[in-house]
């Protein structure tokens, strides 16, 4: 998928290596991709928790025709509109995300904890998670 | 019967014991053979499956408790006797410890029934094959009040499949011992063995000219027993144990040797109806060839019994055989196969016997 | 109609066929299965020269020194053989003994002693 | 109808590992199905971030202890590519051969629970003797039967030797399909039981992003070997069937079991024809990824399973993801139970070969 194909259909968007950074409308954006560009499945909704500059949500979309794949990423703070209704995979990504960052999916109604139980306190994934406890530093 | 009986009054008559005394007690003691013979066979029938199924499946089977595994029934019964025996919260206390008494009666009385040998029948009244059908299905009320007083879904759910399974196989069996009573024309067991002595030996027994019965005897009594193929309510990749699984100890033996009682029962009767009860396959039997004089004509009974039993363990290999290879049915398709073909099947069935009996009848008589 | 049967009575013939054939379990106390000689079994150590490439390389942390006791927690260790494959004098061996179960705890603390080449230093 | 609210599981003998399934039923019909995972999850993706690599190589085969060497293989392949080691064709042809040896024992095993979960006895313990020789020639390989810890980052630990014993085994094989095949597949109460259940159409399996066996037995073609760069230089084609049900998802593990033994045949001949074993080792203890995001991504026997790396220069990456095929099986079992019978529903989600290390991670 050629980048600058995306490029002019988002205006906003600005790229870094393969990744397509959407600052809003994400969902569109997703719902756009999939009817014209043929991207049928979502295989994975990636979350990382770079402290300062908040979590950031990489969309790996893949066409089965056409064997492509592209990359879609948005920095998000802790909330960002849920895509479950577009591709149903992401109801269980987007319950895991919340359960291990804490990042709220609206419109998403079955969000709740994956893996935890429903009364753990704090999100394991994140950086500032229990830094504090030795018992898990084990190699240095 | 009577032979034994008069032996029994002429001998209490010996030591003065008065008539009445004797008449009273002569019913104990053949009803004290058949249940100790029942529990024998039934600890040799659990190690013949478990053995057989092993060996289906290239495994060695059971063979750490006794010599080749012989005591390992019993290693189990002793077990499950100093098991503690549980009731869960919320059941039915009455009538969740009488479910497995229940079970476990028929098998009794049902033993009674069948014509070990021409002379040893315990009740051997005119229509002890109604007897027989009417008992077979005693296990389906146990089942359902186990289902229901054990206070657990699934075993709500193992019992209430067990009525529809067995409402559904009950007909085509009743058309098919019909079908042989017509041709034995006569209700009693003892007569339908007789009537299947003829000159033609082997294939003059019932099998050969109701070889469609036959089969679906066999398919139903599987479906009765909730056997293989139609084991829905003790199935255990959906309801675990179905409607036993509350019960441990000693209420879960009843249940698991009244299976197996039933299992033997069913195969007697089988052999009584289809294969010619305690008929010898050679025409006649040889022991008297063997012993002459007196030991001969006493272990003609012996020998009958052994070629009944070698027949109802024939139909027993076969249960086992089709459980090592068959999956499960289906709920919709285990009871839509009983009600469109099995059903029908067995009506046709019985007027094909009764066309047979009537223009062909002198053959069979 | 006949060929659901065929295939009915196909099935019962593959299966009864299997009847006849050796059965392929093994009793287990008298005979055992044999191993390989590369399996990971116990660890056994001799010739430490207490370099601490093992405990940088354990997964589960359950290598220790003390001085002169090499201590491998069998609490800890997942048999990964790690510190075997990266010893650099390959001190550490994987036994082919599997039966590691005992009822009591401190058997779980393999101890070897470290002698020979100790003067070397434990950077 | 007062509708029944059933557990099925978390201790439940057909749901291979530790899945509970909320049913709510009206009789035996499934109304709603809600899958609650997590009974198994032991936080790969925390540990990742506390461990350097070499240490987070054995437990990656706890992924899927099924097929560990394809998660092993996964992250060898994400440093691999990130430090640009250089593979020998001995090492690649090495590791096709028993990528596909593990694909085959765990599709025996998943044969076997199938057929046990639909209530045959006798196929589960032939196809775990088929298993047996994998496994047996496994521990004699790595050391282990399934926690093999085999692959290294630019190489295999030891050489492999007694092929021979693989080419004897490959030879038995396809008769001791026909023997499975024999008993089960047109067998009359198993079509009756599989045939036209859990229909699942391509378009709802690709929405909830279901690959592997399960997405080419609903006809679309995908199949991540095709574009597999260890898999080049090997001629395959993937099996696509079309129609869509529990018989045809049966259907197609028995056809890439034979798939995979065409695969291993020529993986032998390329292991014979260059002897010389050249891994490029490198020192274990300080590998350090250049920062930046690496993917790498395996045609796992359930799905697609892919590795995701985020480094900043440190030990131990900065974020570790793994995606596996049987997470968004479970995440299927919401939409394709509803409207089932209890007993079906069973070889519903058994057809789906759904293992619960993969979905708890």
């Amino acid at each position: 998928m050629d980048i600058n194909k995306f490029k002019e259909i988002f205006e906003n968007t600005t790229t870094i290596g393969e990744k397509i950074y959407i600052e809003n409308n994400l969902a569109e954006t997703v719902k756009f991709v999939k009817e014209n560009y043929h991207f049928d499945i979502l295989k994975e909704i990636i979350a990382v928790d770079n402290q300062e500059n908040g979590i950031e949500l990489i969309y790996r979309l893949y066409s089965a025709e056409n064997e492509e794949e592209a990359l879609l990423a948005t920095i998000v703070r802790d909330e960002v509109e849920s895509v479950c209704n577009i591709f149903d995979s992401a109801y269980a990504d987007e319950k895991e995300i919340y359960d291990l960052f804490g990042v709220r999916f609206v419109g998403n109604q079955e969000l709740k904890r994956l893996y935890m139980p429903e009364d753990w306190k704090g999100h394991p994934l994140r950086k500032d998670y229990m830094e504090n406890d030795e018992r898990l530093n084990w190699n240095d | 019967m009577n032979y034994l009986y008069f032996l029994y009054i002429e001998f209490l008559a010996k030591h003065n014991i008065p008539k009445i005394f004797g008449d009273i007690t002569f019913y104990v003691i053949p009803a004290c053979i058949i249940f100790v013979a029942l529990i024998l066979v039934i600890l040799v029938l659990v190690l013949f499956e478990r053995k057989l199924l092993g060996w289906f499946t290239q495994r060695k089977g059971p063979n750490r408790v006794g010599f080749w595994g012989v005591l390992q029934t019993l290693a189990d019964a002793f077990k499950l006797l100093c098991k503690e025996n549980i009731t869960p919260i919320g059941a039915d206390r009455a009538v969740f410890n009488l479910a497995p008494i229940i079970m476990f009666l028929p098998v009794l009385i049902a033993l009674g029934l069948i014509p070990f040998s021409s002379e040893f029948t315990f009740m051997n009244f005119q229509t002890n094959v109604l007897i027989y059908v009417i008992l077979a299905t005693f296990p389906v009320l146990s089942i359902l009040l186990a289902g229901w007083a054990s206070n657990n879904k699934y075993s709500l759910i193992g019992g209430v499949r067990n009525v529809a399974q067995i409402l559904a196989y009950e007909l085509p069996i009743s058309f098919t011992v019909l079908s042989v009573i017509v041709l034995a024309s006569s209700m009693n067991l003892t007569q339908i063995t007789l009537a299947q002595s003829n000159q033609y030996g082997v294939l003059g027994w019932y099998w050969f000219p109701c070889i469609i019965g036959f089969g679906l005897m066999l398919i139903c009594t599987l479906a009765e027993l909730n056997r293989c193929p139609f084991d829905l309510p003790e199935a255990e990749s959906e309801l675990i144990a179905g409607y036993n699984t509350e019960y441990s100890g000693m209420r879960f033996a009843l249940f698991y040797l009244s299976e197996y009682g039933m299992l033997f029962a069913n195969s007697l009767f089988i052999s009584v109806l289809f294969l010619g009860g305690y008929l010898s396959p050679f025409g006649k039997y040889l022991s008297p060839i063997l012993f002459s004089g007196p030991v001969g004509n006493i272990l003609i009974y012996f020998e009958q019994a052994f070629w009944l039993f070698a027949k109802s363990f024939l139909i027993i290999f076969i249960f086992i055989w089709v459980r090592a290879t068959l999956p499960r049915l289906a709920s919709f398709d285990l009871l839509k196969f009983s009600w469109n073909i099995l059903l029908p099947l067995s009506i046709v069935n019985l007027l094909l016997m009764s066309l047979l009996k009537f223009f062909v009848g002198g053959v069979y008589a | 109609m006949l060929k659901e049967f065929y295939y009915m009575l196909l099935s019962f013939l593959t299966v009864f066929k299997h009847l006849f054939k050796r059965p392929v379990t093994l009793e287990y106390p008298e005979k055992k299965s044999e191993v390989g000689e590369r399996f990971r079994g116990k660890p056994y150590m001799k010739g430490c020269i207490k370099c601490g490439t093992c405990i940088k390389v354990c997964p589960a942390n359950a290598i220790k020194i003390e001085d002169n006791d090499f201590i491998f927690d069998m609490k800890k260790c997942i048999f990964c053989g790690n510190c075997s494959f990266y010893c650099p004098v390959k001190a550490i061996k994987m036994t082919q003994n599997y039966e590691l179960a005992t009822n009591d705890v401190n058997d779980l603390k393999l101890l070897y002693k470290i002698e020979g080449r100790e003067n070397e230093r434990l950077d | 109808m007062t509708s029944l609210k059933l557990n099925l599981g978390p201790q439940h003998p057909s749901t291979h590992g530790v899945l509970r399934l909320i049913l709510e039923l009206e009789g035996e019909l499934i109304t709603r199905c809600e899958p609650d995972v997590g009974y198994l999850h032991r936080g790969m993706e925390k540990m990742a971030e506390k461990l350097s690599y070499i240490q987070y190589l054995p437990l990656v085969d706890r992924i899927d202890y099924l097929a560990g060497f394809f998660y092993s293989e996964l992250l060898c392949r994400n440093i691999e590519k990130a430090l640009s080691l250089e593979l020998s064709p001995r090492v690649k042809a090495i590791r096709v051969m028993l990528l596909e040896l593990n694909r085959i024992s765990s599709h025996l095993l998943w044969i076997g629970a199938f057929l046990m979960d639909l209530g045959a006895v006798s196929p589960f313990f032939y196809a775990f003797r088929e298993r047996e020789v994998i496994l047996k020639y496994f521990e004699k390989i790595s050391g282990q039967r399934m926690m093999n810890n085999y692959f290294v980052f630019g190489g295999v630990r030891n050489d492999i030797f007694d092929i021979e014993e693989i080419e004897r085994f490959l030879e038995i094989l396809p008769h001791k399909l026909d023997d499975y095949e024999s008993i089960i597949t047109d067998n009359l109460i198993f079509k009756k039981r599989t045939v036209g259940k859990g229909v699942l159409d391509p378009k709802i399996a690709l929405n909830f992003g279901i690959t592997g066996p399960n997405l080419r037995a609903s006809g679309v073609g995908y199949d991540t070997r095709k574009k597999d760069s260890l898999y080049e230089g090997f001629s395959f084609s993937p099996i696509v069937l079309g129609n869509q049900d529990s018989w045809t998802r049966y259907k197609i593990r028995i056809l890439e079991i034979h798939e995979s033994i065409r695969i291993i045949t020529q993986a032998i001949e390329k292991i014979k024809a260059n002897p010389e074993l050249n891994n490029n080792f490198i020192n274990p203890l300080n590998i350090v990824l250049p920062e930046g995001e690496y993917y790498s991504e395996i045609e796992a026997p359930r799905g697609v399973a892919s590795c995701y790396i985020k480094s900043d220069g440190k030990k131990s990456p900065y974020r570790l993801k793994w995606r596996t095929g049987s997470y968004y099986a479970v995440n299927l079992l919401r939409k394709l139970l509803v409207g089932e019978y209890l007993n079906d529903a069973i070889a519903i989600a058994g057809s789906l070969d759904i293992i619960l290390p993969e979905v708890d991670k």
